[in-house]
Order: structure tokens, then C-alpha cells, then sequence
């Protein structure tokens, strides 16, 4: 194992995979010279050269349609949107023409494709550089989505999703870019569909995904301090969803709560909540609680008052234990 | 299928006409794929005439968009095309889609929306494709095409092959976003790709100068810095030769062209469209424009062809096109719940 | 009262809202003389002149834009988006523009204009003209979402949404502009943010909107003759959703079941199955159904073996009825 | 405040300079708001030096884009326009905000996040706005303005006023989607519009021949049927032509203009941003053109300023700027939960 940041090992995945696959290309802004926005492409260009690593112009509908057409024909291209919150911009190609390409065409023309973006506040960067859209894209029929929170996870998961004969939206997320974690030194695949229950725990099931992991383990530690034993699963993707993980471990805690950095209403929580309400309802012993972000845009300066905790998290346990 | 005598050979039934350059000598002297650009035009055109005849009665789900009158576009365009070459195209696709080398019992099947459809009967006319006469598929989002078919250009740059990409699109499509970005990025990374913007006049129920203040939409090229061509869409051999000039640049690696193509559209937006919008004798005049009477004309007058044996053409065309109804008339409707096994791989 | 067809109603509140407010305009592709794709905006060029009748070219982004532009200027424009899977082509200005405005800009400009756009299948129009995309703008603050299932609520729901001070995302239904109903003769308004019981019953709570409303409303008779008592539950808006019909029927019938045209998977569905599951567990006498589309695109051909019907309510209710 | 001798009347004191033809006769001959030219830009850079440095100190919250160098844009735009014209800027906006005329204290405070900010903290630099001063908002999605400030121009031509609207964005913002529907909508209907391409040779971190072929925007204009004008950048005089002209057509209901002017951007993307993309001499190159430096030397050479009154101006400014940094630091933090009374009405 050896400690690498989570940018840092997405940038390796990339390496690694467009070693192994001549298909695999880099297409983006300022993917090339400059290494991406924020460090993901860092050294492409000089390893594998201008044919393999495209810098494009501000034109998210063409660079995501270029993608989706270069696909089509049998390449493995790798896009980088460079928020998240720039999807909208080319959410036609997205959805309408990626998600649906192997559909419409009755599997004659596919879209192994993968569209890295980063999402998520933490850097004060305000209501258009800060959003978390997963909902969205978990909602459309097509599209794997995944959304990692450790660099290892990052690293494999990526690698997986390039490998991956469907389409792909990887949900980086900002914040974490900074952040470290220990991966394996030789090669990996993370599956795609396959949570990851980061912390056992007998008393209640804590469903969460990509930064939030991070807040959910330091509420479970707080939570340990009070005698509640929380299990904490890092769902990593979110199409496919691995509901036989969620399942298994509410069978167990007979307690749920679901927390994540997006706005809560009509956010991936809702639909864990839901699933559980119909086919488990019956093993809850509470009511489910959900974490999310008020009803509102990501505020500019006001994002520790915005962004739900750990202090949240540990809130929502406390309801649901002392129901 | 009752082809024209020269016809291509067995192997390449399935392809659009070759360019003359690369078919066999003919029969008849100086006949540079003409019968074959004749043959191509009326294909489409009575394919056309009886998709809106099954649909009046009926038989189509959902609804069609035909291009009738505007034949000699689709034809001119993918006469220049190989089997190797992709073309991209719009709602009102059946044209191209054909002329391309599209089957027509698949075609028809899905058209029907039966299992046996190219697309399984999920797409229906505005989304058939053809991975092996390489149509990369109908487009209902108007302007969505384009920026698909940057990378079907691209990947033929990238494995280092000289097949080449064009992309229908119509005079109401140049006015979408994807248009000027895709635009932009093929001329700028000199891609292998031909803009065919088919002007036919209207975007659904509202006439050009509605929505732009410039006629020509070849203007707009060289605000890209990539050449822009205007032809008579009518006149099957303009658009052949702007075609064959613009595919010469691109397999030369020159990059792309905007190769406009004007031209009449002689129904309604849709079939069964009433017009009422449309003045009365707009379509008269349009009517007055036929690409394929015009060029049987020249065949016959340039002692090309005579009626006789256009007619047997025509009549194999009918069979044709009986058969593949037929076809799809037989075909059963899919299985339930089939298409769930087209969303992932 | 009289008899009215859908898009005749929404016509109505057009005529009758650009007469009573000269800064109401609408804009959009083919809304001119042709009345607009649908018949919507018929009449109202005659009416009202091209200076507030605006045919435009196939640009949707330019369109919504313009309408914020506008809006902001304090007029209030209303944009016709043929169909609602086009809403992705301007996502950007509806999700990260109009939303937010309010909001980026503390109050000094607002936008209160209305998106009318047709979502839904039943005309075979195939995977790209058949979406249900509200759960998306469901999910965004800064937006209302209405999806109106009657000739009487579209009208009364679109004059009320032309007045709000907020922009409103109004999803007609493409497959309900045939139908008719009856509609108060004298001016009306029915407020957003309010539910309509379109059914009173005892033995279970349906939730639904637009469309499958009258799916729903066929279920309940097939229930009703087989003993189970029905409430049928129109949402009619759904930001704001109103919290309070839904929670005050289930805690009479103690039963939920919820059911959209949309894609089950993250749907709405799944937020109101998950607010109960948070707020009223005790009350349930049985797990919570969702009745949904499958995770597919679309079909063309096969949209009846696609969408949800009234069998599959009808089995999800006893499903939870004999819990 | 301690605006030029010359200063407009305290009514319009948060008003951008008026164009000379409106302004009093002032002490100095042939001045042609040559003052308050200056006034302006030198405001625009002693601002954007303040922010970089209290950036650097990590007193701001996120990132800030500055525009120093580009001054004469900003100044030479707005000095032809009232306080009844609207301008919509891009992430890169502090200048066009304040050359409009936005008053300092709650810009200051917006970019420090304070709840008196002019936008409550919601925001930040990336979406400063004044109603007051008719600045509709910068914008952090590329090319998004755009198609906004085409309802603003739409309204006052609704409205019957003579109002027109100003839209900034960059070389690189003219490669999206939005740039194309919005220049061909305003052709189309004549809008009271100046699109104001600022393009100073780079987006982000890549230089402007890497995203498009051609160097002057301004061609682009052909295409939709619209004039096209380029125009020194760094010169404020020849900006004021240009805008002067696009103005007066837009006013007199004869449509829009792009007006692409051209300049340099002295600094990295972001405040913070190392460059080491950008090759050194660029760099160099690029300072050598200074519009403040050179239009001092302008007035000092033609009589119409001395040294000591330029520095006196400067002198004022500091103070000014000094005054609403002490504010923004002074002022609260929104109290918690306030941001949610923004969402609706
Ligand atoms: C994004 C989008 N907007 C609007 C439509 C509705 N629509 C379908 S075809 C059409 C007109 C297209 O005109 P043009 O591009 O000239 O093609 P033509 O129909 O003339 O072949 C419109 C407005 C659509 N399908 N997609
Ligand atoms: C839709 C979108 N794509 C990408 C970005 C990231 N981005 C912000 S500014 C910028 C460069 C803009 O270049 P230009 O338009 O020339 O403006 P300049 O920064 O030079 O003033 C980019 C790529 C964005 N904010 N929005
Ligand atoms: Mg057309
Ligand atoms: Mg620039």
C-alpha cells in the first residue's frame, strides 16, 4: 500500500489505462499542457502525446457528443467536465443521446465512454461551482453513475469504469482532491455496483457516499463514544446500486439513516429510504432519517452553515435510537 | 431488388452507389453512376410515398417526418460515401438513411416498431441506424447530431483510416448551439467530417426568414475559418460534385466543409401535417422543383436511359418495397419486456 | 361549468392572462401563427400582436435565457418547450440560471416566469420525445414544478403560475391534451402548492399526478369493487409538495401507495415513501408500494408493456392491503 | 469619494461617466470625459490590486479572477452608458461592475461574503450584481450571460424605452452554444444589444489558437447578418468609438453589434494561478501594453492633466478603496440560515 491523494490517483488510473488500452483518450479543458483543472490529466500529454490527450475548446456539447460519437466507433474516450455543475450544459448528449445510445440503436451502436466531473462544495466556490447532481443522473435509465470517497476507490473505480461497456458519469468530488489514503501498490479494480461498508457496527446503518463518507465515520466514532455502534456503508456507485449490501446491513441494525452533501428533498437518499419502506419496513425498529442540504443553492460564504455534518449526522442517529 | 444493370457488385449490395471512380465501366458511355443516382433518388422517393400511405392507414406508431422532393440531397450526398464512411443524420432521415445502403427490410421492420426492427422495434423512424451500411442513426433532438458526429470523424483521424463522417442537418438545426460548436472544433482540429446542411426553407410550421436574418447558410462557415458551399439540393449532380469535392478535402486530411444544399420540402412537417401555415401557393411553387423528373429527363434526353427501361426500375423498386411492408407487416411485435435488454451491455 | 380539453384550457389562461397583464409575452418555437406544436398558444398572435407573441428560431437555450433576461426587466414571459425531453437542451439556464437568480443575486433581481412543457408518453413518440423528468426539477431550489392532471387545474394552475413572483416549471402532460373536463365558466385560480383529493377513501392512500391520475382513479374503482376504499391523491405541484395532504390522508388510511409515469427509480415516489418513512413509520399498517416505469429509455413500439397502468396500481394496492 | 475635478453631478455619482456629450463643459479644453476615462480605469486596477492582495492574505473566501490590463474595456464600454443600460458580465467582471458604476461598499462586501454584501453573501465575485447600477450579474458558467442579456435588450425594446444592454464575455466564451443562438436571436429581431467580446488571448490555461482557428471574433458577425467591429482594447478612446457607434445604431432601434476588443491578460486565470502554462515571454509581452500608463501619457502629453493631479486622483481612490475594505472586514457574517430567505419571493 503506499499513501496517495485522491487526484493523484485518479491521474495514475488514467496513466495505467491509456497504457494498457490504445483506445483509451483524454478529451477536455485544459486536459492537456495544463493537467486539468485541477491536477486529473497531470503528465498525459507528455506520456502519451497530442493524438491521445485533446484540449478542447469551451464547447461542453461537442466535447461530450465527440465522445459519444468517437464511442460509437470503438474508442474509449475519457471526458473531464470541469464542475459538475457544467453537466447542465451538455445534458442533452448526456442524456438524451449518450444514455440512450445503445437503446435506440438496439445495441448496434454502443457508449463506452466516461465522463469524469467533480462536484460538491467545500472550496467556497458558490452556487454554480458547488452542487451535488447525483439524483439526477442515478435516475436515468443507461448511465452507470459512481461516486467515490477514498483515492483507492477512486483509482479502481475509474479504472473499472473505463473497462466498462456502458457509459459512465464518475462524480469526482472536490474537496476530496486534497485528501489522502493508503492504495494498493500493484494493480486493481474497484467493481462498479459494489458498496463498501466502511465501518461495522450492530446498532444502526449508516447509507452515505463520496465526502459525506468522511463525516459519517467521524459520527460514528462520536457515536461509539456514546455507546451506539453505527455501520457505515459507502455506496461508491450508485447505478448499478448495491441494495443487497444496503439490505443486508439494515437486516441486521433494524435502523437506518442515510446521509448525503446534496439537497435533500428528491435526493439519492429518498430512494434508499423508499426501497427499505417497501420490501423492509418491517425489520425497521424507527423511523428512517435522512441527512441532506436545506432546500437552497449552495451559498458562497455561508457553506459551513449550508453543508449538513457530522454534527447532523450524529443528530439523526440520536432521533432514531431513542425512538 | 431490381437494381439498375451496372449494378455494384454482390458483396456491396448493402453500400451506398460508389462514386464512378471506383465502379466497374458501364453499359451505357459516359455514364458516370448516373443510373444509380437515378435508382437511389426513386428508392427513396417510393419508400417515402408508401410509408405515408401505410401511416394514413394507420399501420405506424408514433409519426414519420418524409423527405420527399428533397431525394437528389440525400443521393448526391451519399453517392460519394463508402460503406466505410458514416453519416449521421435528423427526423427526417429515411432518405439518407437509405441512400446510405440501409437494408430496407430492417428499415421498414422498425419503422413498423417490430422486434425484428434494426433498432428491435425500440426507436422507430426517428432513431433508425444502421451499424453496417454505417448510419449512426436518426436524431430526434433537432442539432444533437452534430457534435456525435465530431467523433466519428475523429476516431477515423485517430486509428489513421481514411473513411470520412458527414452530418445531415436542416436550415432550422444551424441555428442550434451544437451547430456552432461543432463547427468550430472540426475545423479547428481539421476533422474528416462534411456539414450537409439541408435547407428545405422551414423549421417545422415557420419559413426561414423567421428565425435568421442571412439566406445562406454557407456564410456561417467562414466564421470558423472552414470553407462553405451552397449547391442546388435539387439537382443531384451539384450535390455530387460539391460532395465529391468536399469528401477529397477531407480523406486528404484537409479537413471539413459546410456544403449547403438547397432544396424544397414538399409535404408537411410531419405526415399528416394539415400545413395550414404554409401559403397556398408556396407549395405549389415547391411542387414545381422535382429532382427526379428533372434528372430522368436528362437521362432519357442525353440518350441515357429511355422511359422503358426506367419504368422496369420503378416496378422493381414497388416489389421491393412490397416485400419489405410485407415483411414488417408479418413480423411480430416484441416480445414483453424485451427492451429492458437493450439499456446496459 | 363546461367541457374543456386540456390544451383548450391552457389556452384559456393564456388569453385571459395577457389580457389582464400587458407585461405577460410568450415566447417560443412555432407559438406564432401556428399556434404552437401542440395548439397551446393558438389565437393569442391574433389577439395580442407579435410584439408579445414571439415565434423563435430552434434555439432553447437563447429562449429560456431570454425569457430570465426579461424577467428579470419585470416582465413576464411565458416559453413553450415543445417537449419536455428537451428541457435538457437548456438545462444550464434553467437549473443554474433562472433557479438561482433570486438567490446569486440577494433578492435584487427575480424571475417570475413559466416553462410550459409537455412530458409523458402515449403517443409512441419513442425515447426521446416520452420522458418524465420532473423528480430532476423536483430536487432544484429556486424552482416550482406543477404538473397538472386536469383541463381545470392546467388553467388555473397556469394562471396562477403566470402571477407568481417565482419562476415555474409547468409540465402538461402530452397525452392529456385530447381529454377534457369540466371547468368553472367565471375567472378562477387554483393555488400551487396544494394537493386535490381526487378521491376520499379509508383503506389506503394513492399518491400520483398528472396522468396517472385517472390510472389511479380507474385502480380505485377496480379496488373498490373488490372492498378497498381508496384516497386518491393529486399532487398537482410538487415544490412546493404539499406535506400536509399527503400526511393528513395516510395517517387516516395508514396505508401509502405512490404512483408516476416516471422511471420508479428516484422518481418522486421515492421522496414521499421516504418523507413517511421519516416522519410517520408508526402510523403504517403495511410497507410502502411505489408504482413506477421500469429502469428502460422509452419504448417506441412498446409503450404499453412500458408504462404503468392501472393493473400494476391495483396490484400494488393489494400487495399492501393484504400486508 | 474623490472622483476627477470634473465629477459628474452627485445625483449620478454611482453612475457610470457619462459620454461627453451629456457631461458639463469641464475646466479643461477638449475634454471628452477624458477624466473620468481615467478616473474609471485607474478605480478598476487600484480595486483589483486591493483583492489580489487581501486574496493573498487568505481574507477572501473561494476565488477571485482580476482583469487588470484589460481596464480600457471595462471603462471604454461603460462610459457609453446610462444608469438606465444594463450590462451582464462574466467570472471575470469586477471592472465592467465597477465601470458601470456599482458603488464599492457592497461589491467590497459581496466578495468578502458578508451579509451587507450586494447580494447578501450568496455569491461572491462570481455573481456580483447592482440593480441600481444596471449590472444584471456576473456569471461562473461560461457563455451563459449571453442569452440573459437578450431579454434585457428584448424588454426595453418591449417597453418602448431607448435602454440598450451591454453583454461581456471572453474569446473563449465565444465558442459555446450560447454565443451562436444568442447573436443570431438578436440579429433576427434587431435587439438593442452590443456584444462585447473581450478577448484578451486565453481561456483558462490555454491560449486562444488552440480553440479556434481564426483570430478575430469579429468575422463570426457575418453569419447571423449583424456588423462586426474590432478595436484596440487597450486603448480606451478607440473602445469608446467602437461603443459609441454600436450604441447609437442600438438606440436608433437598428440592432445589434459585436464589438470585439482585443487585449492582453496580465495575470494567471485565477488570483493564486502559478502559470506555468504560459510560456515566460508571453508574459513580458503582454505588460509592456499598460492602457492607464499610456492614456496618462496621453493626457500629460496633451495638457490635459498634470502628474500631480493623476496621482491625486490615485491618492482619492486608495483612500476610497481603503474605506469600503474596512467596511467589508467590519461587517458581520450573514447570521445563520439567512441564505435560505433568497430562495423565493
Ligand atoms: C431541440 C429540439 N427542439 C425542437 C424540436 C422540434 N422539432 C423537430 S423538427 C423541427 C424543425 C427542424 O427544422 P430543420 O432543422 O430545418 O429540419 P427539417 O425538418 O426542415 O428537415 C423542430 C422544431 C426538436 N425535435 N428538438
Ligand atoms: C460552461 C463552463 N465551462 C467551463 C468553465 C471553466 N472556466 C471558467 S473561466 C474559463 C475560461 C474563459 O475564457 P474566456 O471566455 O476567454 O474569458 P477570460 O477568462 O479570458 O476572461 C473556463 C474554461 C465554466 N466556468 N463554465
Ligand atoms: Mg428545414
Ligand atoms: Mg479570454
Amino acid at each position: 500500500m503506499k499513501e496517495t491523494r485522491y487526484i493523484k490517483a485518479i491521474n495514475e488510473a488514467l496513466h495505467e489505462e491509456m497504457a494498457r488500452d490504445e483506445t483509451v483518450f483524454i478529451i477536455g479543458e485544459d486536459v492537456g499542457a495544463p493537467g486539468g483543472a485541477f491536477g486529473g490529466t497531470r503528465g498525459l500529454l507528455q506520456a502519451f502525446g497530442e493524438r491521445r490527450v485533446r484540449d478542447t475548446p469551451i464547447s461542453e456539447s461537442a466535447i461530450v457528443g465527440l465522445a459519444l460519437g468517437a464511442a460509437m466507433k470503438g474508442l474509449r474516450p475519457v471526458v473531464e467536465i470541469m464542475f459538475a455543475d457544467f453537466l447542465p450544459v451538455c445534458m442533452d448528449q448526456i442524456v438524451n443521446q449518450i444514455a440512450k445510445t445503445r437503446f435506440m440503436f438496439g445495441g448496434q451502436f454502443t457508449a463506452p465512454l466516461v465522463i469524469r466531473a467533480p462536484g460538491g462544495a467545500g472550496l467556497n466556490a458558490g452556487p454554480q461551482h458547488s452542487q451535488s447532481l447525483e439524483a439526477w443522473f442515478a435516475h436515468i435509465p443507461g448511465l452507470k453513475v459512481v461516486m467515490p470517497a477514498t483515492p483507492a476507490d477512486a483509482k479502481g473505480l475509474l479504472k473499472s469504469a473505463i473497462r466498462d461497456d456502458d457509459p459512465v458519469l464518475f462524480l469526482e468530488h472536490k474537496a476530496l482532491y486534497a485528501t489522502s489514503g493508503a492504495i494498493p501498490e500493484e494493480e486493481y479494480l474497484v467493481p462498479i455496483g459494489k458498496a463498501d461498508v466502511r465501518r461495522t457496527g450492530r446498532d444502526v446503518t449508516i447509507v452515505t457516499a463520496s465526502r459525506m463518507v468522511y463525516q459519517t465515520l467521524e459520527a460514528a466514532e462520536t457515536l461509539a463514544g456514546q455507546g451506539t455502534d453505527a455501520e457505515v456503508i459507502d455506496l461508491r456507485s450508485l447505478t448499478p446500486l448495491d441494495k443487497d449490501a444496503i439490505f443486508k446491513s439494515v437486516e441486521k441494525t433494524s435502523r437506518l439513516v442515510i446521509a448525503h452533501e446534496a439537497v435533500k428533498s428528491f435526493g439519492i437518499g429518498a430512494e434508499i429510504a423508499a426501497m427499505i419502506s417497501e420490501e423492509m419496513i418491517d425489520v425497521l425498529d424507527a423511523p428512517i432519517a435522512r441527512v441532506g442540504a436545506p432546500f437552497s443553492p449552495v451559498p458562497f460564504s455561508q457553506e459551513g452553515d449550508y453543508l449538513p455534518n457530522a454534527s447532523d449526522i450524529v443528530r439523526a442517529v440520536e432521533k432514531v435510537m431513542t425512538y | 431488388m431490381n437494381k439498375p444493370q451496372k449494378s455494384t457488385p454482390a458483396a456491396s449490395s448493402k453500400a451506398a452507389p460508389k462514386p464512378s471512380n471506383t465502379a466497374a465501366a458501364g453499359a451505357i458511355p459516359n455514364d458516370d453512376g448516373f443510373l444509380e443516382l437515378h435508382y437511389s433518388m426513386l428508392r427513396v422517393r417510393r419508400v417515402e410515398e408508401r410509408l405515408l400511405q401505410v401511416f394514413s392507414e394507420g399501420k405506424i406508431p408514433g409519426f414519420i417526418h418524409v423527405s420527399i422532393g428533397q431525394e437528389a440531397v440525400a443521393t448526391g450526398v451519399c453517392s460519394c460515401l463508402t460503406p466505410a464512411d458514416t453519416i449521421f443524420t435528423t427526423h427526417r432521415g429515411h432518405g439518407h438513411t437509405l441512400a446510405k445502403g440501409m437494408e430496407l427490410k430492417p428499415f421498414m421492420a422498425e419503422i413498423y416498431g417490430r422486434a425484428n426492427g434494426a433498432c428491435h422495434g425500440n426507436s422507430g423512424s426517428m432513431h433508425v441506424a444502421s451499424s453496417e451500411a454505417g448510419v449512426g442513426g436518426a436524431n430526434g433532438i433537432v442539432g444533437a447530431g452534430l457534435p456525435i458526429s465530431l467523433g466519428s470523424a475523429f476516431a477515423s483521424a485517430f486509428k489513421g483510416e481514411d473513411s470520412v463522417t458527414a452530418v445531415f442537418f436542416g436550415d432550422g438545426a444551424s441555428n442550434q448551439g451544437t451547430f456552432h460548436e461543432s463547427m468550430n472544433l472540426a475545423a479547428l482540429w481539421n476533422l474528416p467530417l462534411i456539414f450537409v446542411c439541408e435547407n428545405n426553407g422551414w423549421a417545422q410550421f415557420t419559413s426561414q426568414k423567421s428565425y435568421m436574418k442571412i439566406d445562406s447558410i454557407a456564410r456561417r462557415a467562414e466564421g470558423y475559418g472552414m470553407p462553405g458551399v451552397t449547391v442546388d439540393g435539387d439537382d443531384v449532380l451539384q450535390v455530387r460534385e460539391g460532395m465529391r469535392a468536399a469528401v477529397a478535402r477531407a480523406r486528404a486530411g484537409n479537413g471539413p466543409t459546410l456544403l449547403e444544399c438547397k432544396t424544397y420540402r414538399w409535404f408537411g412537417h410531419y405526415a399528416g401535417d394539415p400545413q395550414k401555415y404554409r401559403p397556398a401557393n408556396d407549395l405549389e411553387q415547391t411542387r414545381k422543383v422535382d429532382c427526379i423528373a428533372n434528372f430522368e429527363k436528362f437521362l432519357i434526353g442525353s440518350g441515357l436511359a429511355d422511359r422503358g427501361q426506367l419504368d422496369a426500375v420503378d416496378a422493381g423498386l414497388r416489389a421491393e418495397i412490397d416485400e419489405a411492408i410485407a415483411h414488417a407487416e408479418a413480423a411480430p411485435a416484441a416480445p414483453r419486456g424485451q427492451f429492458l435488454n437493450d439499456v446496459y451491455a
